[in-house]
Formats: structure tokens, C-alpha cells, sequence
């Protein structure tokens, strides 16, 4: 998406702060894999991965990787104590029977009643649909970690999603190089500007209405 | 990293199971009931109860005693034959009972913990069990559409848990636990033995321990009986 | 049934010669659980049941008994090397999945196209169908064991069963404490008559036409 | 009692994958793909195939090798963003791709396996995979019928397999494996190991022997390339 490491660290630095002690979260690929780098270690945060892994811990150091332990975008990984393995039925029964308390997900679009799209550009890229739809139509919690706009710097952020959806009225937070948005039931709630960017900015960039709550951070 | 312990009391456990919840259960034929949950559920005096599992056990052992002592309005389960008092009950109209062939109630249950609406299934076309059940044909053949189910609360057991609730059964003790562990809105486990996370294989647990909320220890089982 | 144990040995004995090494068979609790006694002990065979165990052994010793390793019966039972455990969803897949190359079950009644009733009496019985239902069904072979006439004299074998029906033309051999019969698409073929009975004996007793092939025993 | 063995050469094995074959494949992003049947299949020529598996690996590894090939006519999958060959194959008419949620095609090998017509899922409705399914209502909520799959041949890869064919799998190695393992009519194991039966543990067997017809010894794995 073009973004710097150190923007796509801070966005991945403001996500772990959504995540509680106890939660059970899915990492998208992309930037969400970044996330666990920023919480605290003592932080008790269960990982889950669709190829089967729940309990996934740090990276392991280089020259340490097995083989046969990766997470779902096939990067090794490790486990921590408690962890199990189980097949990708499982892991996918345990999503869609509500078992995973957040998602962070990366997105294309994202429209202001909280629609997804981040599967097909039709036409361009078709890399089919994964995992993604059943994680955003069932984690009780979805973050979308995404660039402001897109590569022509137009807005990701709509009144109405252009691209096909992921799912529907499923996004609760979102997280980008210029703002920390929510999605609420009255529409979409700017929670924060990012640094150098001011309010205006980021209303330049959205395409869609933008509300600040009360007493919120600007 | 320190892992949060499910490990409660009965006394705490049994404040989820009240008058008039559905309740799943683990086992089959007795084994792998959970008796401490059991004993616990009719010292409260828990009544009017949906009961789902495999069987109505036997009058005085497993989840039979549930059923002889009256505390179950419904029963959804594939057999009673080994409880004489619920074919009672049920002639009666003390106890409504719905039947269902056995692998299709654990499927049923599968689908109730695994989110899906229920599976396409072949037996029982032309009986009894596609009584009020929706049809779809599909490649030239004709399937019932068998619904999943979910509890309010689902008791299982197990023969350890760590405190995250991972688990693991004891040889054919394992039965119907693993299903039923997913398709409670609380699930309860009853464990022989409690361990420190990390002390089970991960390649061995049966039963991850997402799906479990609370873990009560066994008082210790007696199944012999059902065949002595 | 009122049957001695002798008469109930000789049938299950019969049975018995119908497994061949490498078969997967499931036995019903009554007269089949005694079927493998009358098994050579090298006989390669791998029983099911249906709470979980692929692989069982033969009846452990007295006080040897394990309460944690039971047939679907609730009977103690061993398992050989090679058995495995797995839940009730897995035991039912196997047999509907067509895994099952035999099954030997008890009946009420047996129509002469094969059809099985063995899980209700209206009225009077109603344990409820268990298993019976998915192993009719679906499992390769199904064998019926029962005695050939019920408490009242009465044929159990016939033209079309009166009682609920467990199955539809699933039964492909009935042994009976008179007679072996074999359902076959022209009708019920009369194979063996045990003694001390006749041949006309099993004729009176049996509510459907039987033939005789040509060449058979009779 | 001694068990047959169902090991056999790679060449016996091979004979059961033919031209215009429906193969189902075990693995997850290349791991868990079987390497030795992969590299035997393209070297047997083996074409007209129609795949299912969870994704299209990568150009140079796993199945994605047989894609890359162009041995594929038809794909049944979750993604192929892996495997730029594959969307070019897809785009281009050579290749056709019927995409799934991930864990609806599981669901759909499962249920392939264990006998039933398919599942009710709600996951995809309003969206293209709703494109040409049937739809059920039930308890007030829509569902999609997701159809059971199954395949003439499962390629399967274990960590350990017994003669008889009982398996176990290695951490994330497993993922689809112990599926596909029952959805094949003829189902192929490809094992880094081969041990007498009574040496895995009953209670830890993940996939028992039942469901397994032929093991082939593995010529061992790399997959690491995936990640580096």
C-alpha cells in the first residue's frame, strides 16, 4: 500500500491497544500480522490461525522456524503453553460459532454503515475469498487496518463500498495511516487524527461523512 | 504469559444451570455423564428442564437419574431404552421426548457448536424421523434437512483439563463429550485430574479450550454398574 | 426371545462364518455381541462401535474390566493394536460414509424384499431408534440375527412388516434359530435349515414365499 | 491378529490418479501438501484433473506445481492469490476456479466424508457465493445449501501413519488433511514415517485407518520456501 514501516508500526501499535487480556483474536495478513509486536508480553492474548493453530506465540528467531508450524499466510510461528492444534473444520467451526472476540483484517474498502470489501478487484485481481468472510461476518469484534486511500489517492473509506463486499455491516473499528475511525450506529465517528495530519485532512480523504463525538479526541 | 483459570466450584457451576434451561450433556449409555455435575443439578432441585444427549442413561446412574427424578419436560435424544421410567414419563405425558438417529443428533450438535443452520441428511427418508422435517432435493436425490442444536448450558467430562479448559477423554469415555463441549452457551467440565497449561500435548487435545467456560474437579466416577 | 444359550451360540456361530479377514464390522447388542467368540483368533477382523472404538478386542477377564472402555452396549470391552478412539460424530460418519462393510443386528421383523423393523412397538416398546437407523442403512452387509418366530409363534419373517420400519431392502441374510435365508432380488432363497427343524417346518413358520436354489443346501 | 498393510510402491499408488481424475488434496498454503505424490503425478503426466483443495499454493511448490503445469481444468478452492499462474490460467479460460469461503469448502470435504448431502451456512448470503445455491429457510433465519464434496482420489500427507493406516500429523501440517482423508473414494497417504499398529496412541490417532486405503513412504519435505 505504500506506506513506510514506521506508519504501518504505528497503525499496527494503535490495533494492540484495542486488544484486552483474555481476548482470542485472528491476525489477518499484511499489517495485522504486525500487531502482536506491540503488546505487552505479559498481555495473556490467545492467537488463532485458520489453518488450525490457537495459542500461536512470538516469531521464532531466525534459524529457529519449523517447517511445520505456520500461521495461516504461511509465516512460522511459535506456541505458548495451553496452545493446540486442531483442522482447518475446527478452526473455521470455532469462528463461526463465535468463539473469537476480535478480527483485525486488511481492507479495500470500508463504507459507513461498515460494509467490507478486501476480496476481488473484478477484473484486475480475483485472488478469491480465503478466510476472510467468515471472519468478518463472525468475530464479534472487526478491525480493519488499511491506508486511507488507495494507490490512485482516492478514498477507501465510502458512503457505499464500489468493490464486492467481504460482508456486510461488519466493521467496528477502523485503523489507517491518518485516523482511528469507529463505525457506530449513527454513522462514522472520527476518534482520532494521526500525526501530521489534521481533521481537515482526513475529511479531505474520506468519502463519506465523518461525525466527532462529544468531548472525543480530535 | 499466565493463562486466566477456569477452575470454579460446583457450588458457582451449578448458578448457570436453573429451572427451565436447555441442557446439553456428554455420554453415551452412562459412561461419560458427568456425575459430579449430575449429583450437583438434583441437590439444587433444578426442574423443567430440556434435556439433549444420546440417552436417557439409566434410572439410577448417569443422566438417567435426572429423568427418574421428573426434572425434564423434554428430552431430545436417540434412545431410552436403558430407562424404563422415561418410556413412563413419556407414555404418560410427564416427559415430551423427540428421537433422533444417533449420528444425526451428533451432527446435530456438531452444526449447533460449529455455527451452521444443520446438515442434509439421508436416514430415516420414509419413517417416522422426516416427520415435520423440511426436504430438499439435490443432484437427483432428496435429503432431509436435520437442524442444529444449542444449549444454554452443555456438561461435559473429561479425563483432564488445563486451566484454559483444554482437554482430553478417557478411551470410549470420550463418546459424545467433545461435541456437546461446543455447543453450550456455557459449557461446564467436569475433569478426573486439572493441570497447568502446557502439560497437555497440543497435538493431543481433543477439545481446545475456547469452547469451555468453567471447570469443576470430579468427585470421581462409578460407570461399572451399567453392566455388571 | 426365550432362546437358550446354545440355540443363540449356533446362530451367532453361523454369523460368524459370514466375516471375512479385513472387514470393518459393527455388531448389535443381543445375539451379535456374541459373534466373535466363534472367531478363529487370527481371523483379521476390525470392530466398530458407535460411541468411538475402531478395533475391539475380546471380552477382558473378570476384574479386568475397564469403565472406561465400553461398547455401544455399555458392555467392558479390550482393543487390539492398531484401535483408535474418536467421538460419536466420527463413529456415524464412518458408517454413513459407507466405511462399514458389515453389520450384524438384532430384529422384530424382516420383510421379503429386505426391508427391517427392530426399533419400535407402538403402544407398547418405544426405546427409540439409537444407531440401528444409520447401520441399516448404509453399512455394505447387513446381517439380521433374531429367532424365527416371536413369543407369540408368529412368523417374523414377513411379506411386508407390519411394525415401523428401521430400514428399506437393506437386509441381505437373516439367521434364525430354523433357518439361514438370504434375501435376494428375486425373493427370500432358503440356504440352510438347522436342525432338528425341516425344511417344511421353516415353510410354516415363515409368513413370505422361500425358494430353493438349485444346487443349495437345503 | 496381524493387520494387512496397506503400504505400497509410489507407482502402485499412482495408478489410481488418472487423466480427468477428481483428486482432493490435503494442506494449507503448501504445507501439508503431499510432495512425494505431487512430484509423482507431474512426472506421470497425469492431466484434465480436477482439483479441490483449500488453495492453489505457490507456482514452484506444493500443488501449486500441478497448477503451474496446467494438468488443472477445473479448481475448487478458497484462494489463489498465491499462485499468479492460477489467476492467469483463470483469466485466460484455461483453468476453471469455483471459489468457496474457507471454511464452508471444509465443511463441505467433512461432510463429503461422513456421508451426508451438505451443510446450511449463512456465511456469504447477499455476496457472489450465494451465485446458484439453493436456499432454506428455518427458524426465521435464511441458509445456503453448501453441497458435500467428494473426490475419486485423496492425497493426503501425515507425519506418522501405522500399516494399517491409522495417522497422525504434525502442528499446523494438519490443517486440511485429516478431511480430505475422508472425502476420497480411494485415499492415499503419503507418511514421513511408517510404524507397526499399537505404536500411536489410540486416544491421539487423528485419522483412523478406516478411511485410508494405500500409504506411500515420503521422500521427505520442504517448505520452507513458502515463507523465505
Amino acid at each position: 500500500m505504500g506506506m513506510g514501516i514506521e506508519v504501518r508500526n504505528r497503525m499496527a501499535s494503535r490495533a494492540a491497544k484495542e486488544i484486552k487480556a483474555g481476548m482470542v483474536v485472528n491476525l489477518g495478513i499484511g499489517i495485522p500480522s504486525l500487531v502482536p509486536n506491540f503488546l505487552a508480553p505479559e498481555t495473556e492474548v490467545l492467537f488463532h490461525a485458520e489453518n488450525g493453530v490457537l495459542g500461536m506465540g512470538p516469531s521464532p528467531s531466525k534459524g529457529e522456524e519449523d517447517a511445520m508450524l505456520c500461521n495461516a499466510g504461511g509465516f512460522p510461528v511459535t506456541v505458548i503453553p495451553g496452545a493446540s492444534y486442531f483442522d482447518s473444520a475446527t478452526a473455521f467451526a470455532m469462528i463461526r460459532g463465535g468463539y473469537l472476540d476480535m478480527t483485525i483484517l486488511g481492507g479495500l474498502e470500508v463504507s459507513e454503515k461498515g460494509d467490507l470489501a478486501n476480496w476481488v478487484i473484478p477484473g484486475k485481481r480475483i485472488p478469491g475469498i480465503g478466510g476472510g468472510m467468515e471472519l468478518a461476518e463472525k468475530a464479534k469484534k472487526v478491525i480493519v487496518l488499511m491506508s486511507h486511500v488507495n494507490k490512485h489517492g482516492e478514498p477507501k473509506i465510502l458512503q457505499e463500498c464500489t468493490l464486492p463486499l467481504t460482508a456486510r455491516r461488519c466493521v467496528d473499528l477502523i485503523i489507517t495511516d491518518m485516523a482511528v475511525i469507529e463505525v457506530s450506529e449513527k454513522g462514522l465517528l472520527l476518534k482520532e487524527v494521526m500525526e501530521p495530519f489534521t481533521e481537515k485532512d482526513v475529511r479531505e480523504m474520506t468519502g463519506a461523512r465523518l461525525l466527532v463525538r462529544e468531548g472525543g479526541k480530535k | 504469559m499466565e493463562m486466566q483459570s477456569k477452575v470454579t466450584t460446583l457450588e458457582n457451576a451449578l448458578s448457570f444451570i436453573n429451572d427451565g434451561c436447555v441442557l446439553m450433556f456428554g455420554g453415551f449409555g452412562g459412561v461419560g455423564n458427568p456425575p459430579t455435575l449430575i449429583k450437583g443439578i438434583l441437590q439444587k432441585g433444578t426442574k423443567d428442564l430440556t434435556l439433549i444427549g444420546n440417552d436417557a442413561g439409566f434410572p439410577e446412574i448417569g443422566i438417567g437419574k435426572i429423568v427418574s427424578a421428573e426434572r425434564v419436560s423434554k428430552l431430545i435424544t436417540t434412545h431410552i431404552g436403558s430407562n424404563p421410567i422415561a418410556g413412563k414419563l413419556m407414555v404418560e405425558g410427564k416427559m415430551e421426548v423427540e428421537f433422533c438417529p444417533q449420528g444425526i443428533l451428533a451432527e446435530r450438535i456438531r452444526a449447533g457448536g460449529a455455527g451452521l443452520g444443520g446438515v442434509l441428511s439421508d436416514i430415516g427418508m420414509g419413517s417416522m424421523i422426516e416427520v415435520g422435517k423440511q426436504k430438499v432435493e439435490m443432484g437427483g436425490k432428496t435429503y432431509l434437512i436435520e437442524s442444529a442444536l444449542q444449549a444454554d448450558v452443555a456438561i461435559v467430562h473429561a479425563k483432564k483439563a488445563d486451566y484454559f479448559g483444554n482437554l482430553i477423554y478417557d478411551k470410549s469415555a470420550r463418546n459424545t463429550n467433545p461435541l456437546v463441549a461446543t455447543a453450550g452457551r456455557v459449557t461446564i467440565v467436569e475433569a478426573e485430574e486439572i493441570v497447568a497449561p502446557g502439560m497437555l500435548d497440543p497435538e493431543s487435545i481433543i477439545t481446545p479450550g475456547i469452547y469451555v467456560d468453567m471447570i469443576v474437579e470430579s468427585e470421581g466416577v462409578n460407570w461399572k454398574w451399567a453392566w455388571e
